[in-house]
């Protein structure tokens, strides 16, 4: 065994997060961690490196009882840890964040030329050529997260830790990033993969811990362990297939045009895209990452200004300058990146949800406090948000609880069009069919919903029409009926001369 | 040697003041502006904001201006002991207004024309020994001391301390600093004559927390010049008022009007006279007897 | 505008920034120079250097500290407790005024590291105290009144003599700001420096020692506080326990006129010297001004003048920096 | 309703987490009760109305500037020119009813514009900081920092650096007046305290400050009017900076502007911290800045009655403000 950790317990503020949870990995294993929302796989990582200390248990790692103050101990001990909100300086450049904490010198100073080669050479393995000395705030979250991939592998550690890492991935990154794990593993390295996607994990692992409620419940061979069995022991119940629910496109056909956007344009980013989303239909935006989609979104909530083309409302022609405008016509964004555009880690999940809200909630500027808990207390339920309280910090949340009051706060809104940019990422199985039949639902009472994700399962599964964005244009539109997954790659690899 | 000042119709002159956040000051600076005006020097001004460092850029960059003659406020006795001998290096005359330079390390008659003030250190004792004589019984004092570090802080307790020591019978209940400032001393004063009730007699460094004491006597429910004998210096116009009021039982004066004085140096230095190393301006002593006939004269 | 971003490799809206004062710099060297006479004079600009070099010593130790997204309030108070430590140590031998005025201002510095890492508390909040215990500590030390250095030892030769023509002080800080410069762009520790600044949690989860880079920090901006008052205690012959007061802000401005963000992450060495040098200049030129007759009737109209150059510049800068960050996106 | 399991777990644990915040305003409360303690058995004449008086008519006006600067804070921003533009405010006042900007025919009349005039004055200055903050995304601490410097100078400008005199009944009772027994600042510093308490806890203003604070972008996508808040707390604190700058000139019937306010951005940021607000934005406890201004005001009351010279006099006062603001932060953790 390189790594055995056993009757880990770990408890914030009195309450336990790990309830004697354990995790074994073998030499130049892939294991596969996974558990619901909240089931303290990111807090047993987070344990491990030292970021976190426990309160009870023990850590044997090659073969030596351990016990890492801080992530800096671990690291060099041979733990490489992709973290799962994605861990780098963003003002540093791509360069130095790779190699950051263990730069190449020469004469004890920095050897930048070795650092930016280096760099480059990497980061070419995954068939990323960007330029290495700008600030990775410059570039999105997928090129961030295969960043942090690179700074993880080029550690030459003996464990590394992935915790989510293809949650803002497409396919294509997500093969060349299950290429980079045979490599490690044929090199001797362990992995330890934290996923909600199950098709993925049986792609890549080899063996699977579950976790629930901070125990750890079952572990065995990936191959043995069938699908099912595996959702059941992480839920505790059986869950539903994950059903087709989108409805028949031509039915939607004659509802009412919502939201136009046609021939719309912003700088270098979005060149030309047009689409729509009627009432009462789910319609998807899909695209290679860079695409365009998130730009897109923005534009047409208004935190980002139009420049061509023209977005209309409800038939209306609108040029939003602040997202409260766009609020105030009734449109609401759930957006991509939860920790920089959505929570506000201090405040409550209370005042988390009812932030869009507060206009409405309010009579003569006094928020009207017990209609508050009311709507509070009733979306915790229907989006089964895990909390000690509604007056819990947001920040004290695990990822997919936090993406789940997200949605609530925009759901209480009652809004007439709702975006949603990678409405599940981070969101284990069971959850995710929750949120897509609740997005259902409220389609049905007549939202207009449109949803960007990276996931073509995901598309496939509730989309009632999928508009396909390539370089900033919108290349193809494909009615439900034509979807399949072999149409969308041929639309999204369409390219623009 | 000294350096020499050509005889000139007009000059242009220095001034490097060390602040200009009090009225003793600003009187200060008024009269000398005002004396340069009136005999058509061009004056050079420059406010060290209180800092003796600054001060000492300042004369710098006089030097630099190619000035005639700099006047000089030192902040302190010992920093600026550069600034007079970058001048005297640069063939520029110092003279020195109302507060000196260490003795030890630059000379007047020598780097130096002169030094034209007051005394600090009399000042604290010319109030004691008014005191010593006038008490009446009364014995607990409170001190309002200056800026804490400052020289005329330092000098005016040490003479006033010293004296009123040698005489016996009164006892410094309290020694606070109120930073020579209204507000502060006020509330300084409040807050003392809450812990000790017993203290009949409150010694201000300056007259702008004498007043601020008197604000807190009264809140006190007590009687300024009866309950509590105020004694304060500087002798502005209000506080000699006050003691005209019967609030402020005396005030020494510390003349701020250097204008006349400081030129007419200047000028008998340039016609070669011999200048004394030590020009005292005459304070005066004001308290009920004098106060109403003085009020005129009073800054 | 791109053609001139190249050939200058302007590469983030921090570089626009840096541009921006120096630039303005020498507009304000211009501007003096053909105004008044004699300022370009060699007596104004070495003792200009001489004095100014304090500020700019404090300065870099405030552009370390911000670059980690803190702050040190300290610095003045530092200053004059290290001046009166080397006054009283100045007797004994130059080097002992030296480097006892150096350790007094790296023990508050270590103060200040071990509340702002081991008691947590904010820097602001932290260095406030500490500024104002040095403040207790050098009139305590001083008995409330200036001490006069010693005129035998050769103390008084860090601050007032010339080595080549040019002062000794900013000789030392010339060489400090090499270091400091070599520190920030070709060592690991100036580069973790500016990743705390990005975000102490991330840095700390990316394996950075946090705690003892920052605590590092500080201490060297307790040293640097400590050698700036050695130098004040040289140059004007005197320990001074009341000086230093508005030095923080001083270096605070020198800071961010020199495009480093408060919040941390970003700074330049170069940049922040020409921030001192350009905020002091301000100061220097009023002097001049005040020779020619216009405003020296009123002192007040100086702080209003002061005010209004900040604020020229740092709107000038904010300009800058919106261009450059808006080009910056490809 | 992912699992009912889930619902049942959320429900099963016990919210512990109220006790941790009690505790944590509980750290300043217990500073502040030791204080209390310590001057009963040490400090002479402590028990008296009389002290109480001194004391609350002392730290109003730090408790005004400091819950202004609260909500600066609150937004992630600091307000430096509060001093300054106490010193204008406290300026224009006297000016105003002493006939020296337009000549007053009725007094009460220029009474109330004496109270009225200047603390628009400074609210404006105060939008000024503001718009630099917004419009020119000028960091707060240097953009307030211009009036920082230039606030006192135009004050002094205003008055040509001279001592206002005055003696004005009416002027003064907002400093020396008193309602029911109570001095007028106190009742005044109460009402505004209450006032922002309530704004925070109650009014979506005061949410969309604390949102703001604790992450911008978010906030602005949420439909936050941001600038517009922030805007509005910087007026709020210049007005009331200018509310202070008007007690302090009326207390000491006489308005210097070389002196209103001198250090008060300082003591107001340390009362902010010491009441467990953090300076990175994101919280805002009005009650905490409270009782952290009693506490730094008793502190200073408690070195001054005890005699302890100036220099050790500070060297105690950083021990306490840091031991105070340790204390408030351990208190809130477990
Ligand atoms: N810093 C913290 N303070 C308080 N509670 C925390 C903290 N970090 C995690 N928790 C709690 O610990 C539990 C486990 O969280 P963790 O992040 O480990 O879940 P996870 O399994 O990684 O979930 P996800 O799949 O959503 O990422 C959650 O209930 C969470 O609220
Ligand atoms: N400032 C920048 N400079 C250079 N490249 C950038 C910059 N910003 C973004 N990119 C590139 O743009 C792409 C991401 O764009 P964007 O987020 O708009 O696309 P998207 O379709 O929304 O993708 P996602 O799936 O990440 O949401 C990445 O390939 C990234 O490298
Ligand atoms: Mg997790
Ligand atoms: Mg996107």
């Amino acid at each position: 065994m390189l790594l055995s950790m056993h009757g880990i317990c770990k408890s914030f503020n009195g309450i336990p997060a790990l309830r004697s949870a354990s995790l074994e990995v073998g030499e130049a294993e892939v294991m596969a961690l996974v558990g619901q929302n909240g089931a303290g796989k990111s807090t047993l990582i987070k344990i491990l490196t030292g970021a976190y200390r426990r309160d009870e248990g023990s850590i044997a790692f090659a073969g030596e009882d351990v016990s890492f103050n801080m992530p800096a101990e671990s690291q060099a001990r041979g733990i490489a840890t992709i973290y799962q909100e994605i861990n780098l300086a963003p003002q540093r450049s791509v360069a130095e964040n790779i190699y950051l904490s263990r730069e190449p010198r020469r004469f004890g100073l920095i050897d930048r030329r070795a650092m930016r080669e280096g760099a480059v050479a990497v980061l070419r393995t995954f068939n990323l050529e960007i330029d290495v000395d700008q600030p990775v705030a410059h570039f999105s979250a997928a090129t961030r997260q295969m960043v942090a991939i690179a700074r993880a592998v080029t550690q030459k550690a003996r464990l590394v830790i992935m915790d989510e890492p293809t949650s803002s991935l497409d396919e294509r990154e997500v093969a060349i990033l299950f290429e980079t794990i045979r490599t490690l593993k044929r090199g001797g390295v362990s992995v330890v993969f934290i996923g909600h996607r199950l098709d993925e994990l049986y792609r890549i692992c080899d063996s699977v811990t579950i976790m629930r409620d901070g125990k750890t419940v079952a572990t065995g061979a990936m191959a043995e362990m069938p699908k099912l069995a595996l959702v059941r022991h992480m839920l505790g119940k059986e869950l539903a297939a994950f059903e087709a629910i989108a409805k028949d496109a031509d039915e939607g056909a004659q509802r009412p045009v919502r939201l136009s956007v046609e021939n719309a344009g912003a700088g270098v980013r979005v060149r030309n895209v047009s689409l729509t989303v009627r009432e009462g239909e789910i319609s998807g935006l899909a695209g290679l990452l860079g695409s365009g989609r998130t730009e897109t979104a923005n534009l047409i909530f208004g935190a980002d200004r139009l420049e061509r083309g023209e977005i209309r409302y409800k038939g209306q022609a609108r040029s939003y300058r602040q997202p409260a405008e766009a609020i105030a016509d009734g449109i609401g964004l759930v957006s991509e990146d939860r920790k920089v555009d959505g929570i506000i880690p201090d405040m409550s999940i209370r005042e988390n949800m009812t932030l869009a809200l507060l206009p409405k909630l309010a009579r003569s500027g006094i928020v009207d406090r017990a209609r508050q808990d009311e709507i509070v207390a009733s979306y915790i339920a229907a989006l089964g948000i895990r909390c000690t309280s509604p007056d819990q910090p947001i920040k004290e949340l695990s990822g997919g609880n936090q993406q789940k009051v997200l949605l609530g706060r925009w759901l209480c809104t009652d809004p007439k069009l709702l975006i949603v940019d990678e409405p599940t990422r981070g969101i284990d199985i069971g959850a995710k069919a929750e949120i897509l039949r609740l997005l259902r639902r409220l389609a049905d009472e007549g939202l207009g919903v449109l949803m960007i994700s990276s996931e073509l399962e995901e598309l496939l599964a509730a989309a009632d029409r999928v508009t396909v964005l390539s370089d900033g244009t919108s290349v193809a539109v494909l009615p439900r009926r034509e979807l399949s997954e072999a149409a969308l790659f041929a639309a999204m690899a369409h390219q623009v001369e | 040697e000294l350096p020499k000042l050509a005889q000139k119709e007009t000059y242009k002159v220095g001034f490097a003041q060390t602040e200009s956040n009090n009225p003793w000051r600003i009187a200060q600076t008024n009269s000398m502006k005002a004396e340069a005006e009136k005999l058509g020097h061009q004056l050079v001004y420059t406010d060290a904001a209180g800092s003796a460092a600054k001060q000492v850029a300042d004369v710098n960059s006089m030097i630099a201006q190619g000035v005639d003659l700099i006047f000089l406020a030192p902040r302190e006795e010992k920093p600026l002991i550069p600034a007079v001998m970058a001048a005297k290096k640069a063939g520029i005359p110092v003279i020195l207004l109302d507060r000196s330079v260490d003795p030890s390390l630059a000379k007047a008659g020598e780097d130096y024309v002169t030094f034209i003030g007051s005394d600090f250190i009399e000042e604290g004792k010319r109030i004691a020994e008014w005191l010593i004589k006038n008490a009446n019984g009364k014995s607990k004092i409170i001190e309002l001391e200056g800026t804490t570090g400052s020289s005329p802080a330092n000098d005016r307790k040490k003479g006033f301390d010293e004296t009123i020591k040698t005489a016996g019978g009164f006892e410094i209940v309290a020694s606070q600093s109120g930073d020579f400032a209204r507000d502060k001393g006020r509330q300084v004063a409040e807050a003392l004559l809450q812990a000790h009730p017993d203290a009949d007699i409150v010694y201000a460094h300056n007259d702008e927390m004498a007043i601020g004491a008197i604000a807190a006597i009264e809140a006190a429910g007590k009687v300024p010049g009866k309950d509590v004998l105020v004694l304060s210096i500087d002798g502005g116009k209000e506080a000699v008022q006050a003691v005209i009021d019967g609030k402020i039982a005396a005030v020494v004066e510390c003349n701020p009007r250097f204008g006349p004085k400081a030129f007419e140096t200047m000028l008998r230095y340039a016609k070669g006279e011999k200048i004394d190393p030590l020009v005292i301006n005459e304070d005066k002593f004001y308290d009920s007897t004098n106060a109403a006939a003085e009020l005129a004269n009073a800054y | 505008m791109n053609a001139f971003r190249n050939t200058f490799a302007l590469k983030s809206s921090g570089d626009m920034a840096r541009l921006g004062v120096i630039l303005a710099l020498a507009g304000l060297i211009l501007f003096g120079a053909l105004r008044y006479e004699n300022f370009l004079s060699q007596y104004n600009i070495l003792s200009f250097l001489r004095y100014n070099s304090m500020f700019a010593l404090i300065a870099l130790g405030m552009a370390f500290v911000i670059m980690t997204g803190g702050i040190d309030l300290s610095v003045g108070g530092t200053a004059a407790m290290a001046s009166v430590v080397a006054a009283l140590l100045s007797p004994y031998h130059w080097a002992a005024g030296l480097f006892g005025g150096i350790a007094a201002g790296l023990a508050v510095g270590a103060l200040n590291g071990f509340t702002v890492t081991v008691m947590r508390i904010q820097p602001f909040i932290a260095t406030l105290a500490t500024m104002l215990a040095a403040y207790g500590t050098a009139l305590l030390l001083a008995g409330n009144q200036s001490v006069s250095v010693s005129y035998d030892s050769g103390f008084t030769a860090i601050g007032q003599d010339d080595f080549l023509g040019f002062p000794i002080p900013a000789w030392i800080a010339l060489l400090v700001y090499f270091a400091g410069w070599l520190v920030l762009e070709r060592l690991p520790v100036g580069r973790h420096v500016l990743a705390i600044g990005d975000g102490e949690a991330t840095a700390a989860l990316m394996g950075l020692k946090v705690r003892r880079t920052l605590a590092a920090v500080y201490i060297g901006s307790g040293a640097l506080a400590g050698l700036a008052g050695v130098i004040l205690a040289s140059q004007f012959g005197a320990g001074q326990p009341t000086e230093g007061v508005g030095w923080e802000l001083f270096a605070i401005a020198s800071v961010v006129v020199g495009g480093t963000l408060l919040t941390g992450g970003s700074g330049s060495v170069g940049a922040t010297l020409a921030g001192a040098l350009l905020l002091a200049m301000v100061f220097n030129i009023l002097n001049f001004e005040n020779g020619l007759g216009w405003i020296s009737l009123s002192a007040y109209w100086q702080s209003v003048i002061r005010g209004g150059f900040l604020l020229v510049v740092v709107v000038l800068q904010a300009r800058l920096m919106s261009r450059g960050a808006s080009e910056g996106r490809v | 309703m992912t699992t009912i399991e889930t619902q049942a777990t959320a429900g099963t644990v016990p919210s512990g987490k109220r006790f941790f915040t009690l505790a944590g305003r509980y750290g300043t409360v217990a500073a502040f009760l030791a204080l209390i303690l310590f001057n009963v058995l040490f400090t002479p004449n402590f028990l008296s109305l009389q002290t109480l008086n001194v004391n609350l008519t002392q730290v109003a006006t730090i408790v005004i500037v400091a819950t202004g600067m609260t909500l600066v804070i609150a937004t992630g921003g600091i307000d430096l020119s509060v001093g300054s533009l106490m010193a204008i405010g406290g300026a224009l006042a006297p000016m105003i009813f002493m006939g020296a900007l337009f000549p007053v025919s009725s007094m009460p009349v220029a009474v109330a514009l004496a109270f009225i005039l200047p603390v628009i004055a400074t609210a404006l200055l105060g939008l000024f900081n503001g718009l630099l903050v917004t419009r020119f995304a000028i960091q707060p601490i240097i953009a307030t920092l211009v009036l920082f410097i230039a606030g006192r100078g135009i004050a002094q400008v205003m008055t040509n650096g001279n001592l206002q005199v005055f003696r004005n009944e009416g002027f003064q009772f907002i400093a020396l007046g008193r309602i029911a027994g109570i001095p007028a600042q106190v009742i005044l510093m109460i009402v505004i305290a209450a006032i922002a308490w309530a704004a925070v806890r109650h009014t979506v203003f005061g949410r969309q400050v604390i949102a703001v604070g604790g992450n911008e972008k978010a906030a602005r996508l949420t439909g936050i009017p941001v600038h517009r808040v922030k805007l509005l707390v910087y007026m709020i604190s210049g007005a009331l900076a200018g509310v202070a700058g008007l007690i302090v000139v009326a207390r000491n019937s006489a308005s210097d502007a070389n002196l209103v306010g001198l250090g008060m951005e300082l003591d107001a940021i340390a009362a902010v911290a010491v009441g467990g607000t953090l300076l990175t934005g994101g919280r805002a406890n009005i009650m905490g800045t409270l009782i952290g201004a009693l506490v730094i005001q008793l502190v200073r009351y408690t070195l001054l009655a005890n005699g302890v010279p100036d220099a050790a006099a500070l060297i105690v006062k950083a021990a306490l403000i840091l031991l105070a603001v340790f204390i408030q932060q351990r208190a809130g953790k477990p």
